[in-house]
């Protein structure tokens, strides 16, 4: 593998997951979680591990996701932090 | 200096960068008001121990570890351990994705039930609520 | 009280990085991880379990008490949900209700308790927060859902010999209903595949892998041995092994698909299976 | 068959959880004769292999039939058979005990309340029967993410507190999950005989020994050891009788045993002991714990709430016995097990018989309650004497080991600290008591009343308090047997080397 790309990667997983922390919209929070659990799921393709990979793209980045905005859907997109 | 990045900090970067994930989510649990964001923040908890576990199982100059055949041989297959990855980590990852997305599930319904109740996903807001 | 974590945090943090040092190097083919059980799995796999994805054969065999105990956590989250949020299916009669002439456009609010339009042909139940039908996406999605499915069970069919199995096969195919939930709304999944059907669906998966590794104990072997099970569907030990992985991968994407449905339904419409996204 | 009890202890509560939830969609009736099938079989089981190790000697059993570093197995030894047969056990007697509380609590939904039941039974006993390091977090969450669902229905506040305890619970299970990786990445190896043998060449790496405090943190979170046990007193008391009286008696003393097993074999005692300053400071950790539980439970004015903090101090017994790193101190914290799993028990049934009936536990609710629940009141009579340790009950013999341990190890501040606690239990218990037998019955402050009008209580259904009585006269049967208990299982559980 290429070590500048994967340092790339792992650097965007951790803005993304930083900004799903912290952007006051909880809508915005789920979607960027999804983001997040993409950007995992690539990571761990360069890595070799296609079984996980595909697990977390389809449970994390999919099934998480829709969860998350169903879940905000029914409460509120409000949030102080 | 590239010889450096290359031996040096290759070696455990990957490693940091778990910690600094496992952080990230052990602070937005312990900081966040939010449920919601608080349920995030487990998520990329368990999402960055994943990351270890699957590190571990990297091997540089290891292929995906599926068998292939040998060309020309028939049903013969190719086993030379130091060409595949580690499939153990996988597997036992497989395991933590589920439980984590498990976990998620029931976590939500008892955020949304907190919800109906107090009107507020706040946990502030709920404790006001509640001794008043 | 937030100051005192994140020193907490920070500190943990510090003591974990200088641990690191004493790590193999990442991706060293000579760490221990690497050399110790990992040989074994790459090396006799194929001889043992005949299956070429190693990850399939640890997953369905060898550790596969760690993932019959994995489906049975999904099958919790599900009824956990079920029990938290859900109920058994008895319409309450206690909330407005509107419905919708199909011809004309005019819309009726029901009170609750009161009259509901009798004929299913000319009304439609919508929701509160009703939004047109949207033609682009509903027949989109229409055409998605069949190639959707049938990825999804070639994915848990050729779990052996490409990345997949049970949990992804599964999740897609709940994916494939999710967007029917999506696309249209919830009680078009409902009409098509009953909280009930799920339920029953969700357990037997665990069932089917279960209740297949608890009859290796009536055929002699321990228990998830599927190798003696070979007697039953007349093959020898190995390719036993590899039918065995075939069947419980079966029982786990069918608690997987259901299960996922179960969670989106419970908390997508707080338990009430009408009004979803 | 018999060689077949280990996976039948766990296959019996799994597969008859599955049939209670698809009987459910059909009718409500046959779940809990279901239920009650699966746990019987279950006890039966553990008591077979109790007896079969007791003749025999541990046993190792393969799953699927792989030899143990490939595979998963079952390792089987006194002390696992100990816990297995407790935790059976009080599981079915629970289940018999609260059943008109359970049908009357959650109606339609009793079904799926024994479908979560059996699996959280199933996750407690996989706990104590595995041998494989990462297959107990698997089993782990499985009992965590049932009791969160059992926990979650009850008074108003209920909700909150189980999501807390979500969280806790999650980052509990987590920080084992990376101890065991960080036991993986050094060794390779998941087993946890095959690490016990790996690891001694390594016990000076600090990775190890992070890996070490990892879990120990994880357990401890699991097991509410003070500091970290914010999450249980509102989560076990906010909850619903026939929940609280299951998961409080199982989970903390199916953790204890984890830490021990823990420590006694993937780490041995030569890492576990290495440090005395490390063993030291566990002790003074459990000496806070229990001090600290007993004047948290002084100040609670609800019985329900006042006990899950003595059951905080009950947790610093057992971790500050096995601590002290003698054979005198581990067989108290051993015994511990057994007794605190079964007085937790009675007092928790109790709270359920006098809820069933008041609504409340408030102290203001107990008042004359000794007229209206005599049995409930005598058998809560009986596991406040067991609580406090004194003789015959089971209480005083696990204490007695406890305090010869600290002696015998000089941790006096131990044994005061068991002492302190023990006087504040009489405080607690007597309270209770005071309350309850001498305060008169009509004049409570009318007003301020909610619950149903006073002729209508009286003690609880024969079918809860005849289970009840027998839990409260096992507590003494159990402190007459405790001597044979000790030299027939517990002395064997124990390592020869720790003397």
């Amino acid at each position: 593998m290429i070590w500048q790309i994967d340092t790339a990667m792992l650097l965007l997983v951790v803005v993304v997951a930083l900004a799903s922390l912290q952007v006051k919209d909880l809508l915005g929070a789920g979607i960027l979680f999804g983001a997040y659990s993409f950007m995992m799921c690539v990571l761990w393709t360069v890595m070799g591990a296609v079984d996980v990979a595909f697990t977390e793209a389809t449970v994390g980045a999919g099934v998480s996701t829709v969860l998350f905005i169903a879940a905000v859907f029914r409460t509120s997109r409000r949030t102080k932090d | 200096m590239t010889e450096f990045l290359q031996t040096g900090l290759t070696a455990h970067y990957n490693y940091w960068i778990y910690i600094i994930l496992m952080l990230i989510g052990l602070w937005a649990m312990m900081a966040k008001v939010n449920l919601i964001k608080k349920i995030i923040g487990m998520n990329i908890f368990q999402t960055a121990i994943i990351l270890f576990y699957v590190s571990i199982g990297a091997k540089k100059g290891g292929t995906i570890p599926i068998l292939e055949h040998a060309p020309g041989h028939g049903h013969e297959y190719i086993m030379d351990a130091a060409l595949y990855i580690n499939p153990l980590p996988h597997v036992l990852m497989l395991t933590a994705i589920v439980v984590s997305v498990a976990t998620l599930g029931v976590a939500l319904a008892l955020a949304l039930k907190t919800y109906r109740e107090h009107k507020t996903l706040d946990e502030d807001e709920i404790l006001s609520h509640l001794s008043e | 009280m937030k100051k005192l974590a994140f020193v907490t945090i920070l500190l943990l943090g510090i003591v974990l990085m200088a641990i690191t040092a004493d790590f193999p190097r990442w991706g060293d083919p000579l760490s221990p991880a690497s050399t110790y059980l990992s040989p074994h799995f790459i090396e006799k796999t194929m001889e043992e379990t005949s299956v070429p994805n190693i990850v399939t054969a640890v997953l369905g065999d060898y550790r596969g008490y760690d993932t019959m105990f994995e489906t049975t956590v999904v099958f919790c989250a599900g009824a956990a949900c079920f029990f938290i949020l859900g109920s058994f299916g008895r319409e309450e009669d206690d909330k407005i209700r509107y419905f919708r002439h199909r011809d004309t456009g005019v819309v009726l609010k029901v009170q609750p308790h009161g009259t509901r339009p009798s004929s299913r042909a000319d009304f439609e139940r919508i929701d509160p927060t009703w939004t047109p039908y949207d033609f682009i996406i509903s027949r989109v999605a229409g055409l998605m859902i069949p190639f959707i499915q049938l990825f999804g069970l070639y994915v848990v069919a050729h779990g052996h010999h490409s990345p997949g199995g049970g949990f992804q096969g599964g999740v897609i195919l709940a994916a494939s209903f999710l967007l029917l939930a999506l696309s249209h709304n919830m009680r078009t999944l409902s009409a098509r595949i009953s909280n009930k059907v799920l339920g029953l669906m969700s357990a037997s998966g665990v069932l089917i892998y279960a209740g297949w590794g608890a009859l290796a104990l009536a055929f002699g072997g321990n228990f998830l041995d599927y190798s003696v099970l070979g007697v039953l569907l007349g093959l020898d030990p190995i390719a036993a092994r590899s039918m065995g992985i075939m069947i419980v991968e079966i029982g786990v994407a069918l608690t997987v698909m259901s299960t996922m449905i179960i969670i989106y339904n419970n908390v997508a419409s707080l338990g009430a299976y009408d009004e979803g996204l | 068959m018999t060689d077949q009890y280990p996976s039948l202890i766990l296959i019996a509560p799994l597969l008859f959880a599955l049939f209670v939830f698809i009987s459910s969609w059909f009718s409500r009736k046959p779940a809990f004769i279901m239920t009650a099938i699966a746990l019987g079989l279950s006890s039966a089981s553990a008591v077979g292999l109790l007896a079969q190790i007791m003749a025999n000697g541990p046993l190792s059993y393969r799953i699927g039939g792989w030899a143990p570093p490939m595979g998963i197995e079952y390792y089987v030894d006194h002390l696992n058979a100990l816990v297995l047969v407790v935790v059976s056990c009080l599981a079915f007697w629970n289940l018999i005990a609260t059943r008109p509380d359970i049908e009357r609590s959650y109606g339609d939904k009793a079904p799926i309340f024994y479908t979560l039941y059996l699996l959280s039974v199933a996750g407690h006993l996989g706990i104590v029967v595995t041998g494989d390091a990462f297959n107990l977090y698997v089993l782990l969450e499985i009992a965590a993410l049932s009791g969160y669902a059992l926990l979650a229905m009850g008074n108003a506040r209920a909700h909150l507190s189980t999501l807390r305890y979500l969280f806790m619970g999650t980052v509990g299970a987590s920080f084992y999950l990376l101890g065991v990786g960080y036991m993986y990445i050094m060794t390779g190896s998941l087993n946890m005989l095959d690490l016990a043998r790996l690891l001694p060449p390594l016990y000076e790496s600090p990775a190890i020994a992070a890996a070490f405090g990892l879990v120990l943190v994880g357990i401890f979170i699991k097991m509410a050891f003070f500091p970290l046990h914010a999450w249980l007193p509102n989560a076990y008391s906010d909850a619903n009788s026939p929940a609280s009286s299951l998961i409080a008696p199982m989970t903390t003393k199916v953790m204890v045993y984890a830490m021990i097993r823990i420590c006694l074999t993937v780490f041995t005692p030569a890492l576990a002991f290495k440090s005395v300053w490390f063993s030291n400071g566990m002790v003074w950790a459990a000496v806070v714990a229990m001090v600290m539980g007993a004047l948290f439970a002084l100040t609670q004015k609800d019985m329900k709430k006042m006990l899950t903090y003595v059951l905080i101090s009950e947790v610093g017994y057992m971790v500050g016995g096995f601590w002290l790193g003698n054979r005198l101190g581990m067989t108290g914290s051993i015994l511990h097990i057994v007794n605190d799993a079964v007085m937790t028990l009675c007092v928790f049934l109790c709270v359920g018989c006098i809820t069933f009936r008041t609504g409340s536990t408030q102290f203001e609710s107990l008042k004359g309650l000794s007229r209206k629940q005599p049995y409930t009141m005598a058998a809560l009579v009986l596991g406040g004497l067991a609580m406090i340790g004194v003789p015959p009950t089971c209480g005083f013999y696990s204490k007695w080991y406890l305090i010869l341990g600290g002696l015998d190890a000089g941790h006096y501040e131990f044994v005061a600290a068991l002492v302190f606690s023990s006087l504040i239990n009489i405080v607690l218990f007597f309270r209770i008591f005071e309350i309850a037998f001498f305060e008169p019955y009509g004049d409570m402050h009318g007003d301020h009343y909610h619950g149903p009008p006073h002729e209508k209580i009286q003690d609880a259904p024969w079918s809860m308090v005849l289970p009840l009585l027998v839990v409260a006269v096992g507590l003494i049967v159990l402190g007459l047997y405790s001597g044979s208990i000790v030299t027939n299982i517990i002395d064997f559980a124990i390592p020869a080397t720790i003397i």
